[in-house]
């Protein structure tokens, strides 16, 4: 069977079936590729040399900094999808941020934790109420937010539509905080990587650190795909369960 | 009884999303809160106390003012106005579930956020037990004034000047009481004491007062 | 404490979590695939796996 | 058993919209007050179930030897359904069967049987503010079934329906009557029932007479 | 003008309710929409005011030369009267006489004749939430009166209403009509005006394809 | 367009008494901090605009989550959407009797509290200002809320947690403003008008977002 890898139009991956069969035959190199990934950042970042300043704790830095961009990636991609729900009215689209909520719930939770985990040793403390450190957390409670909302409606579909005018008001916050260091000028670290002027980090551990950061969007989009298909198929579950009542109550 | 608290429980949950919607909404408050003040955590864990309690205030009112509004509109207040069950109980029964669905989810939280908010551990027990006693007045003030909002179709006014004036005096002993718990030379009791006297006071005085206002609801 | 223990607990605080959300994502893509499987079983057919008529649009 | 209204008047704003309306009800027996808009067959049946203060004259419900309380007697069915939009039909009607609980004399059927009986059997999981319009009001009748009380009290209860449903109500009514139950409602199309008896309202006694007078 | 709905399908939740519904309506013609409760009269009312969005196929309306967005040339009487308890039917009507306006091609009667009309000239004055339900309703239907638009959609217009308010509603009806009026309505009891076409709905024509495919 | 605003504000002042129970609140919410803070004057004005800032932002919140929901429980929202005007404009308006009616009375009241908080005339003043510029944001962003939650039975806390991150940046920089107006290196200007930037931006961003809910959300 060749004909699913002829996809020519965009419009044929809104059908939910052809995605599942393509999804499906991806699903697994992805998974291997993240696996591969991890090994060989989990490696280097056990092995390279520890900071003069931060000593050994600069190990933290190969989870903490790729957890926090994933979270603030995640909120993108769901942004994107809510465009996709919203001007094209993709079905995948709803299923696409509706998956990536929890995950990016989660990458949020991670980014929190570790970056506390690294405060008690660098700053004394575990949190302090700086701008970057609390517009994570505001973005964490934005995700939450957005989770108890897609609970609380019960038609799928106006969930999504819905939800995607709220995740495309609340982008504004990804520039808040992506730039919050900036503007208050705080505790925590300026970007140091991801900049207009190149990279300043000494490259013995930016290797390790991009390693990390590609395995973790990897997980992120094996995670994801796997939540969009749980969707699909729990959407497909309702639909069919429904169709049976229906004609059961029709016969009768 | 237990079918109008499971009910109401139920509604509570279905309708907003559920029981942690009241600690996220907790939380919300609280991060909200340094970007205000800043970020100076001495200054944090001196408010601490009121912000929380102004928070639980927040989320009392927030919704509270429906609490028998709802159950007007599609007519189920005609039913419950006719059953034999005495009002008062029924309208016990109601204040409990609102409680329980959006107050105690606070309480339960709040050692959370003071830990946020950098408070010392006695202060963060105080400020939980004035919460757990103070709350519930809370409600019942609410209620009557829940009530008072139905029986008068234009009472919204008269609503406002009823509820928050009366919670005040809850508001003040509740935060006085979890800073006497801090503040050496103020002793705890008193305050506390004054509190769960108000809760008590309010527990017979709101019942009875938001069923005798249904009583009398005109249509 | 040394920043061993730092490093450890975020190592491990991380894995957990992830493991966490694989695991809840797995067994419910499990669960869902068994339902499924179920309605499958009991005679509901998918349309799909009818003559196709595209209705993509 | 008996419901017994005498000399019934009450008054919405500042007028009196009836005056000295009397009339009793034994077991079995019907009565349809009929009118105009706004003559105020509503507000006479609020005043039976005791919703609505009179101005004067009461209302009374022998069962028995002594005399309680109309309204605890009465099931009301008003204009507004009484249920709530997110439970499901199931879980509405299950308070209600058991908030209200029976009367002696009777006894209220099952949920799912009382959907069944108005034809909805099938659809009692569905959240009720999903349901159409004459969905919602067959349910909200269904609420009459699952707990017992003699006296029944509709306010336009075949509002919505379509005519299979109507003779489903009608036969459910009959049923009720024939149990030895007494009804009181408000229509302006015909309910279809035979041997009941029927007031017409008129409307506007008269300004209340503490000023007039 | 002329009001065309081609291949039209509707779903709730993920039911298919109906499927290829299609009709078109010129000047002076009605379309009369019957069938069970649940059969899916409302939501096709709704998807042709455009409150609702049809899963496939679209509404036109056509007046002149240019066709624009169906919704705006109709007027809307669904189940609930749009209307605010606390303002005064005064209050209300004018305010809607002005957010409303006129369509070209006609224009709307002032607030106290449109009062007139319905029946209820004396009582503008009161609040709304003090009329009965039959004159609530009628007050609902003065709304269409006061601002001009070809298209009324009407849903269940007569519920709750007497038998004169019934014919009075017949009757502006019919003149709304003879003045080149759209009419669309969904009802129960037979509206009693002549030679409009009918359109039978049955309800559930399928689930929603896009997951169950 | 006209009628629209007053019928609001009319409704306003006939069934919510709105106004009064905002600034009830945020006098509460005044009136707590000193038992945080202390009888320390001089702290207390130094967090004074903050707080005025927090609970002005508090106060927004109360009846916000009604503001479409009363529309669509007796079908008016319906007939709202129908229309030609441009839906946009509509929720511009509807915001627009919502902030005269809720938040002015709360720019009118800090002045007040202002004074009770100890605070010197420039603060007061800039409070103000940074409060009237300030406040139309929050109802443009409550709107959006308000607009997602309509079709929940009861948006209450939910709205709040929806509505609150969004509000951050307009309390940052409100307060921020207050604050430099007094400590003297820092100018006024920049937060200022980085502030009627955001309320421009969500003047807007507010109205197109809950327009695009409300088509989104209507069955
Ligand atoms: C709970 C506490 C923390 C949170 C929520 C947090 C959040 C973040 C976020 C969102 C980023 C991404 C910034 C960007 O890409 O511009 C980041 C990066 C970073 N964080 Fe943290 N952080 C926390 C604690 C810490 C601590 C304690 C340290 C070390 C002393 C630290 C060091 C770093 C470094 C070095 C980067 C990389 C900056 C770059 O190169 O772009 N963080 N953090
Ligand atoms: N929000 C919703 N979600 C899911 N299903 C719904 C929703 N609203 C209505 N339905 C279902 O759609 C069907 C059609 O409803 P609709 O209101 O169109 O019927 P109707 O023909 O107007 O009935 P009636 O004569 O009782 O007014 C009903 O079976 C109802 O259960
Ligand atoms: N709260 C109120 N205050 C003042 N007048 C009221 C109030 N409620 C109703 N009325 C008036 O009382 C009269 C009787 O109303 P009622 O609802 O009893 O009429 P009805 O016979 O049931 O009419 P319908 O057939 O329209 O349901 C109406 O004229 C109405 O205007
Ligand atoms: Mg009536
Ligand atoms: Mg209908």
């Amino acid at each position: 069977m060749t004909e699913s890898l002829a996809i020519t139009k965009f419009s044929d991956l809104a059908n939910p079936t052809r995605f599942l069969s393509l999804s499906g035959r991806i699903l697994p190199w992805l998974g291997c590729l993240t696996a591969g990934l991890f090994a060989v950042g989990l490696y280097l970042s056990f092995t390279t040399e520890g900071d003069y300043q931060q000593g050994e704790t600069v190990r933290i830095m190969y989870v903490h900094v790729p957890a926090a961009w994933l979270s603030m990636m995640c909120y993108t991609v769901m942004a994107l999808s809510a465009i996709g729900t919203l001007v094209w009215r993709h079905p995948l689209a709803d299923v696409s941020h509706k998956a990536a909520a929890p995950l990016g719930a989660a990458f949020t939770l991670i980014a929190l934790a570790t970056g506390s985990l690294w405060g008690k040793p660098m700053w004394g403390t575990w949190w302090v109420w700086d701008a970057r450190l609390t517009s994570v957390f505001v973005l964490f409670l934005m995700y939450l937010g957005l989770i108890a909302l897609n609970r609380a409606m019960d038609d799928p579909s106006k969930a999504a539509r819905v939800s995607a005018v709220l995740i495309l008001v609340g982008f504004v916050n990804i520039p808040i905080i992506k730039f919050s260091v900036e503007w208050w000028n705080t505790l925590h670290q300026p970007a140091s990587v991801v900049r207009l002027d190149g990279p300043t980090i000494d490259p013995e551990f930016l290797i390790p650190l991009l390693v990390m950061a590609f395995a973790f969007t990897f997980l992120f989009f094996t995670l994801h795909l796997m939540a969009m298909r749980n969707e699909i198929w729990r959407r497909r579950v309702t639909a069919q369960r429904r169709m049976a009542a229906r004609m059961a109550s029709r016969e009768s | 009884m237990m079918s109008l608290l499971l009910r109401d429980l139920k509604l509570s949950v279905r309708a907003g999303g559920g029981a942690l919607i009241g600690v996220l909404f907790f939380m919300t408050v609280v991060a909200v809160i340094p970007f205000g003040v800043g970020p100076d955590l001495n200054l944090l864990s001196r408010v601490g106390p009121a912000i929380v309690w102004i928070g639980a205030l927040l989320a009392a009112l927030l919704g509270l003012d429906r609490l028998f509004q709802t159950e007007r509109d599609d007519g189920s207040l005609d039913l419950i106005l006719m059953q034999e069950h005495p009002l008062v109980l029924t309208v016990l029964v109601k204040c409990l579930a609102h409680w329980l669905a959006n107050s105690l989810p606070l309480v339960i939280a709040s050692p959370l956020l003071g830990l946020f908010m950098n408070m010392s551990e006695v202060a963060i027990g105080a400020v939980a037990v004035t919460l757990l006693v103070g709350t519930p007045a809370l409600t019942f003030i609410g209620a009557v004034g829940a009530a008072v909002a139905v029986s008068l179709p234009r009472g919204g006014l008269l609503v406002s000047i009823l509820v928050l004036p009366l919670a005040i005096p809850v508001l003040i002993f509740g935060v006085s009481a979890s800073y006497a718990a801090v503040q050496d030379p103020a002793p705890f009791m008193p305050p506390f004491l004054i509190l769960l006297a108000i809760t008590m006071f309010f527990a017979v005085i709101g019942p009875l007062g938001a069923s005798l206002a249904l009583r009398n609801a005109s249509d | 404490m040394g920043h061993g223990f730092y490093i450890t607990v975020s190592y491990g605080v991380s894995g957990l979590i992830i493991a966490v959300v694989l695991g809840w994502i797995w067994l419910d893509g499990r669960a869902r695939q068994r339902e499924l499987a179920e309605l499958e079983a009991s005679g509901i057919r998918r349309r799909s796996s009818a003559p196709v008529k595209d209705g993509a649009a | 058993m008996r419901l017994t209204a005498e000399g019934l008047a009450a008054r919405r704003g500042e007028d009196l919209l009836f005056s000295n309306i009397s009339f009793g009800l034994g077991r079995g027996q019907g009565l349809i007050l009929t009118g105009r808009n706004g003559s105020g067959k509503s507000t006479l049946l609020r005043v039976v179930a005791g919703l609505l203060r009179a101005e004067r004259g009461k209302v009374t419900w022998h069962s028995g030897e002594d005399a309680v309380r109309a309204s605890e007697a009465c099931h009301y069915l008003g204009h507004r359904n009484a249920m709530k939009a997110e439970l499901s039909v199931h879980e509405n009607l299950a308070f209600w069967k058991d908030f209200c609980g029976d009367l002696p004399g009777g006894e209220g059927v099952p949920v799912a049987q009382a959907a069944e009986q108005v034809g909805l059997g099938g659809i009692a999981h569905l959240p009720f503010g999903y349901l159409s319009a004459g969905q919602q009001r067959r349910m909200a009748f269904a609420k009459l079934l699952v707990s017992y009380r003699p006296v029944w009290i509709l306010d336009e209860p075949t509002a919505a329906l379509d005519t299979r449903a109507e003779a489903t109500f009608a036969d459910l009514i009959r049923q009720h009557l024939g149990r030895g139950g007494i009804l009181l409602a408000a229509t302006h199309q015909p309910l279809g029932i035979e041997g009941m008896q029927e007031l017409r309202m008129t409307g506007f006694a008269g300004v209340a007479e503490e000023f007039a007078a």
